[in-house]
């Protein structure tokens, strides 16, 4: 219209409807939110293992008056998760192909690996060889397995729900962040396991 | 005059060596915090009250303000390193006496009292004297504190800061008192319903009075010699009372309360609660609770000749 | 339809004032007053008769945590362990399993501490106050698990010597004969 | 980036008529959902962040009316006004109401608030979990109310030392409460800091690169990122105490290899910051009201930022400064002294910067002013005391004394609440867009001053004439009598202060003068919106030219187009320069986060009383979190004509496009 043409009505204007409206990492939203949330839990496993060495320095002999745990299922679980790493890097490359026939299949490996996982842990618990309330030292044993349990029950859960969601739509742009940021969750359960792992079935072995 | 720190319990009144020094110490920190906050003070009010000109905006004045603040904090700096000097000078010693410790005694917490427990080779000499520890003045005495239930903390602003009694734990301190006289404590870390009622003495006295003490603190209970005492002595091992205190010499021989060997001789009763006196005595039997609501003392009935009996013989225990 | 509800609400939130003063209240000398009863300092060894069995409804310690605590704490000073274990039984019977010689109610087992029973149960008349009696009933009745589960103690700060009464699976009290 | 697209600049017309569509359209894109069902659905940071506030608030004022029944207690010797289990409560619940539910809630409230607003942005990032947070936050409070009418009031101070906190001395739930109300307010605090960081680092104006963001916005980032890295620590050891004390753990029992300290340790790691965490955003309003009431900047703004981080850092090094009594090792102890006398120099470079700006600046005494000016006669006086009790031997003589009660309520209500209340006579009007009764403030804030250092300057000399806090009564013989009944007093003109205070409040929001958008002249972006802003916040996003965005604004100034406004569409910003890289989209409002803190709140409180409160819980909880985060059928539909319109890819073929783009 005439009116919009003259000069004097018009201002300067920083234009951004060009810009992508799907970002993958940190340029999006999503990604801050769960590395919000790995960095606080992060910070709670690292307490929970500083615990557990303050808790070492009480006492004489480590594990007090217990036999060690058992190795298997705890070995078993570790080497299921860092198998596990492959698919959910897969699933993540997938995602941000926006493949969405990769990303199905893909997760779906992912949840079976996160399932296993679960069981093992499961059989784990039989096999630390002491109770929560037997002393301090079974009550940090027992807490680590089971912040871990924890994290590990929720990102499954979380990881078939998003599987669900590949299968009924709709898939938008955004919802393959989802898929390529569930595995940067994943990663991070899987690279807390190793210390924790370490920590429970080699510290009462080697202090 | 309202800044008098008095009281029987101030910082700032000490008669010891550890008080002193931190009494010194904090009197340097008090009058220099004193001097900073004026400073302060008189540059923020000249800041807001000064008059204002048209030179304010210029760079060179933003110039002039970088360079006093700089200096202001060049200036901060310099103070907190005198602090932490100075506070450094100030505790060293503060954790184990200079000399080898006259005597050690073990400070055991309990909800809500003290035990003072006077160690000696040979067992029998073995003693402990609730809530009144005694010290020989002008030498160190080591403690070892160590509590039997939650947290405490011993205090004596007169002698020294505080040591907190943890259970599971146990750490070395020391006292010294450089005067006789009688000085007041109280727990310092909230310890339950009675933490209000925690408190406790420390008489220092010279040596050889205090060795007397040991001497008769080590002796058995003195035996009734009225009837009334006798009578008051049947009471006691015939009620509950015989099933938590012990009187050594006689068959009481429970640790769940204080022991009452020499109670007539003590300054206060109910750890710092109540003076040691006949009727306060009698209250605290009767009906403790509405003395010192949730000790641990159950309320006990007595008919009143019993209880006056049993009044005769605690008060005999000297 | 609306007032039926005001009603459930006000009534949800009485009874949580009950439960909650009940377990929570620390009645520190609610007995002060009665505590004579059983408490006259005899100077023969001769009873004369024996004692009316006191009112369960007089202890304020039932369903109260602090009174359980208490008589926690009391059951090992007392040295009630030296017999009965930390209730596993001993010398003297078990306390937490769901057997019952002289009655499980409150005032059978005051009456068991205060008069004694066969077999080398001692009197504790004249010994233990009535308000720590009280105390001593309300724990040996969590034992077994026959208390609230807000009520039942947890762990003690000492070496661990069973599940804790809060852990343990509640015994239905059966009564037997005396042996 | 490889594939980074640059936003074009150009000129474009706007006439009354394209502003008032636009207008018309953001208002009803930005809904705020009406209804009982809405109420609870809301998800805009306004709304929940004034919830927030008025909440804080009320939790404020019953731990004042506590504080009040203790004076009364101990203004005269040997008082039988209430019992030792009484008081117990009462003073529990004062310390822990108002750490925990009033100051860090309080002031992330602010944040809440202010933030999306000083950076020029429609709303907080993750808005739902914004309203959750809330409603944990706002039933955990709840919950510690009604423990102190139920008589089942934690009753073991606020820092609830083992073992007296433990199962053997604290029987029935009273500390079961407590160690489960840490869990709800961390739970909020948490998902509000995670909130705060990703707004302020990706949601800022184009411009607003870091070195020209607020210092109110840096104050609260700073407080986020000491909350999320110290809370975990009370979060892990708080559970620890309600494990012992339920499934019977030993991590507190000495006999079974747990330890007592090992509680201290992990308390005063987190509850050091703590102080630092309530303590840092009053700096940045006392800064924001210095700079609006002298009308010139902040002097020495990298200063001020660079002291704000040093705080964050140094407060995780100095919590053994609360232990010095326990016996740790000599050396040790030294080192937490020099930690703690450190982070006095960036408090005092704070300080000094202040004076500078008020030097130069011409001051005007609004009610606002007054109260920072009173922050500062308060806060130096506090943490001058803190310096003498950063020394070992010192400390040793006034730990646990009413000293340090003194200290710490000169730091905290001087230091936090002076900027807070002055704090809301100055965004008052911008919050409701109604002025509050300057003369009314003036006389406020004289009784707020007065009444405070009355009550509280006498504590001083309590402590060292040896009174131990936390006695609920004290012999008549000890003559702490007169300062006592002093120091009782002067809580009354406090008291009459809080009245004056609600009562302006009130009367101001209903008859108050009505304020224009910018009614103190100030500089920050929330002033450029009008009073109260609309729930979209801003038209046009603005373009920031410069460290203080409105006056350094020049008036051909440009801002932001291209984003959508019929649907929730937000631009995003790269981290360091604030270069507009994507426009992403905000949920709408929902009622399942508020379901989800229902249950959640179901299973916190469950879980005292029995650990089946886990299994319970977890069907419900996962239900409403996947209602929380279900995507909504129309999405795709709105993306296949979206991607008609702009130039990105269509939803299908995209692995087609994506080659191309990469060829």
């Amino acid at each position: 219209m005439a009116v919009e043409a003259r000069a004097e009505n018009t201002r300067r204007v920083l234009d951004v409807a060009a810009l992508p409206r799907t970002v993958f990492g940190n340029q999006g939203l999503i990604w801050w939110g769960t590395t919000g949330f790995m960095v606080i839990e992060g910070s709670m496993f690292v307490i929970a293992i500083v615990v557990y060495f303050y808790l070492r320095l009480q006492v004489r002999d480590w594990p007090p008056s217990l036999p060690n745990p058992g190795l298997f299922y705890g070995t078993a679980n570790l080497l299921t998760v860092i198998v596990s790493l492959l698919p959910a890097y897969i699933a993540k490359k997938k995602a941000e192909a926006f493949d969405l026939a990769g990303v199905r299949l893909w997760l779906a490996i992912l949840v079976l690996f996160g399932v296993a996982s679960v069981v093992l842990r499961f059989f784990e618990y039989f096999t630390l060889n002491c109770r929560w309330d037997d002393n301090a030292y079974g009550s940090i044993v027992w807490l680590l397995l089971g912040m871990h349990t924890v994290h590990v029950a929720t990102d499954v859960v979380d990881s078939g729900v998003l599987l669900a969601l590949a299968f009924l739509g709709p898939n938008t742009n955004n919802r393959f962040v989802d898929y390529s940021e569930n595995s940067l969750y994943w990663y991070f359960i899987v690279a807390w396991w190793i210390p924790i792992y370490l920590t429970i079935y080699f510290m009462p072995r080697w202090l | 005059m309202i800044f008098r720190f008095g009281g029987d319990q101030s910082a700032f009144d000490p008669h010891g060596p550890i008080a002193r020094s931190i009494a010194t110490h904090g009197w340097w920190l008090l009058l220099v915090c004193i001097a900073v906050y004026f400073i302060v003070m008189t540059a923020f009010f000249i800041a807001l009250a000064r008059r204002r000109r048209e030179t304010d905006d210029l760079p060179e004045t933003s110039a002039r303000l970088t360079r006093n603040v700089g200096i202001a904090v060049a200036l901060t700096v310099l103070i907190l390193i005198g602090i932490a000097t100075s506070s450094v000078v100030a505790g060293r010693g503060l954790y184990s006496p200079s000399g080898a410790g006259a005597i050690t005694v073990d400070v055991v917490g309990h909800q809500w009292w003290w035990d003072f427990q006077y160690h000696d080779i040979t067992p029998s000499d073995v003693f402990t004297s609730p809530n009144e520890l005694h010290i020989p003045v002008g030498v160190p005495v080591v403690l070892k504190a160590m509590s039997t239930d939650v947290i405490h903390s011993f205090w004596v602003p007169n002698l020294m800061g505080k040591r907190d009694l943890i259970p599971g734990i146990v750490t070395n301190t020391w006292i010294q008192a450089d005067e006789p006289g009688v000085y007041r404590g109280q727990c310092a870390e909230f310890c339950g319903h009675q933490h209000a009622h925690m408190a406790l003495q420390v008489v220092a006295e010279p040596m050889d009075k205090f060795q007397q003490w040991v001497r008769h603190q080590r002796e058995p209970a003195s035996e009734p010699s009225t009837d009334e005492e006798k009578r008051g002595k049947d009471v006691f091992m015939q009620s509950p009372c015989v099933t938590c205190h012990s009187i050594r010499g006689t068959d009481a021989g429970s640790h769940v309360g204080p022991e009452l060997t020499h109670v007539g001789s003590r300054l206060t009763l109910a750890a710092g609660t109540l003076p040691n006196a006949r009727g306060h005595l009698a209250g605290w039997i009767v009906n403790s609770q509405s003395i010192k609501p949730g000790n641990r003392m159950p309320p006990n009935a007595l008919a009143p000749d019993d209880l006056q009996a049993l009044l005769a013989y605690v008060r005999s225990l000297q | 339809m609306s007032r039926r509800r005001v009603f459930v609400v006000a009534f949800c939130a009485v009874s949580l004032v009950a439960a909650a003063c009940e377990r929570e209240i620390r009645p520190f000398q609610t007995l002060a007053v009665a505590s004579a009863r059983t408490q006259k300092p005899v100077l023969s060894p001769l009873f004369p008769g024996g004692q009316p069995l006191p009112e369960p409804n007089e202890s304020p310690f039932q369903q109260n945590a602090y009174g359980t605590a208490e008589g926690k704490r009391l059951f090992d000073q007392f040295n009630c362990t030296g017999c009965h274990s930390h209730g596993g039984g001993g010398m003297g019977p078990a306390l937490m399993d769901d057997t019952w010689i002289y009655g499980s109610e409150p005032a059978n087992i005051f009456e068991s501490i205060v008069e004694g029973r066969p077999n080398g149960m001692p009197a504790w008349r004249n010994k233990i106050a009535d308000q720590q009696v009280w105390q001593l009933v309300a724990y040996i009745q969590s034992m077994s698990g026959n208390e609230p589960i807000d009520v039942l103690p947890s762990r003690s700060d000492h070496m661990r010597y069973s599940t804790p009464e809060n852990a343990r699976r509640a015994q239905t009290p059966v009564q037997t004969h005396a042996p | 980036m490889s594939d980074f697209v640059h936003p074009i600049e150009r000129r474009m017309a706007f006439t009354l008529t394209s502003e008032e569509r636009l207008r018309r359209q953001l208002a009803d894109t930005w809904y705020v959902p009406r209804g009982i069902v809405g109420w609870f659905s809301v998800a805009d940071h306004k709304t929940i962040g004034r919830r927030y506030i008025i909440t804080a608030f009320g939790f404020f004022i019953f731990a004042g009316i506590l504080a009040g029944l203790m004076r009364i207690q101990l203004a005269v010797p040997n008082n039988h006004f209430v019992g030792p289990d009484l008081y117990n409560q009462i003073f529990t619940v004062h310390g822990t109401m108002m750490m925990f539910l009033f100051a860090v809630p309080v002031m992330e409230a602010m944040g809440v608030y202010l933030v999306p607003l000083m950076i020029g942005t429609r709303n907080i990032a993750f808005p739902r979990l914004n309203a959750f947070s809330y409603y944990v936050y706002l039933f955990g409070g709840v919950m510690l109310v009604a423990t102190m009418l139920l008589n089942t009031a934690p009753d073991v101070g606020w820092f609830s030392y083992v073992p007296l906190a433990g199962p053997d001395y604290t029987p029935g739930k009273r500390a079961d409460f407590w160690a489960q109300m840490i869990t709800f307010t961390e739970v909020a605090a948490l998902a509000v800091s995670v909130e705060l960081v990703t707004t302020i680092f990706k949601t800022r104006a184009p411009g607003m690169s870091l070195n020209r963001m607020p210092l109110f916005v840096w104050s609260m980032l700073v407080t986020a990122f000491m909350v999320i890295f110290a809370m975990p620590t009370v979060v892990l050891c708080s559970t620890f105490l309600l494990l012992d004390r339920t499934v019977g753990t030993q991590f507190y029992n000495p006999a079974e290899g747990g330890d007592a300290l090992l509680w201290q340790h992990l308390f005063w790691f987190f509850g050091h910051p703590e102080v630092y965490i309530i303590f840092v955003p009053a700096l940045g309003i006392v800064s924001s009201i210095i700079s609006a009431f002298t009308w010139r900047p902040i002097f020495g703004y990298p200063a001020m930022v660079m002291s704000l981080v040093a705080t964050g850092f140094i407060g995780f090094g100095l919590w053994v400064h609360h232990m010095f009594a326990t016996g740790l090792p000599a050396l040790g102890l030294e080192y937490f002294t020099a930690a703690s006398i450190v982070i006095a120099i960036p408090t005092g470079i704070q300080i000094f910067c202040w004076i500078a700006s008020l030097w130069r600046g011409r001051p005007r005494f609004h009610t606002p002013l007054l109260f920072v000016l009173g922050f500062f006669a308060i806060f130096v006086l506090g943490g001058l005391s803190g310096v003498t009790l950063a020394s070992v031997p010192f400390d040793l003589q006034v730990h646990d004394s009413y000293y340090v009660v003194a200290h710490f309520h000169y730091v905290l209500l001087g230091g936090a609440v002076f900027p807070l209340i002055g704090g809301i006579y100055f965004w008052f009007p911008k919050m409701t867009g109604r002025m509050m009764d300057d003369r009314l403030g003036k006389v406020n804030f004289w009784l707020f001053f007065i009444g405070f250092n009355v009550t509280f300057f006498p504590m001083h000399i309590l402590g060292l004439e040896g009174m131990p806090r936390r006695i609920y009564t004290y012999p008549d013989s000890m003559g702490w009598g007169t300062l006592n009944l002093v120091s009782s007093l002067g809580a009354l003109l406090l008291v009459l202060g809080g009245v004056l205070f609600v009562y302006n409040v009130v009367r101001s929001y209903a008859w108050g003068l009505v304020a224009s958008d910018n009614p103190w002249g100030a500089e920050t972006l929330e002033w450029a919106t009008s009073s109260p802003p609309p729930v979209y916040n801003f038209l046009h996003i603005p373009v920031v030219e410069g460290r203080s965005a409105l006056w350094n604004r020049s008036p051909d100034a440009s801002v932001v187009t291209g984003i959508r406004s019929d649907v929730r569409e937000v631009l995003l910003t790269d981290v360091m320069d604030a270069e507009p890289v994507t426009v992403t989209e905000y949920p709408e409002p929902s009622i399942w986060p508020f379901l989800c803190a229902v249950v959640t709140s179901a299973f916190f409180v469950g879980s005292i009383f029995t650990p089946w409160a886990l299994p319970v819980a977890i069907p419900p909880l996962a239900v409403t979190l996947i209602g929380w985060f279900w995507p909504k059928k129309r999405d795709h539909a709105r993306e296949m004509e979206e991607h008609a319109g702009d130039g990105t890819v269509p939803p299908e073929g995209r692995l087609r496009a994506l080659r191309e783009a990469r060829a």
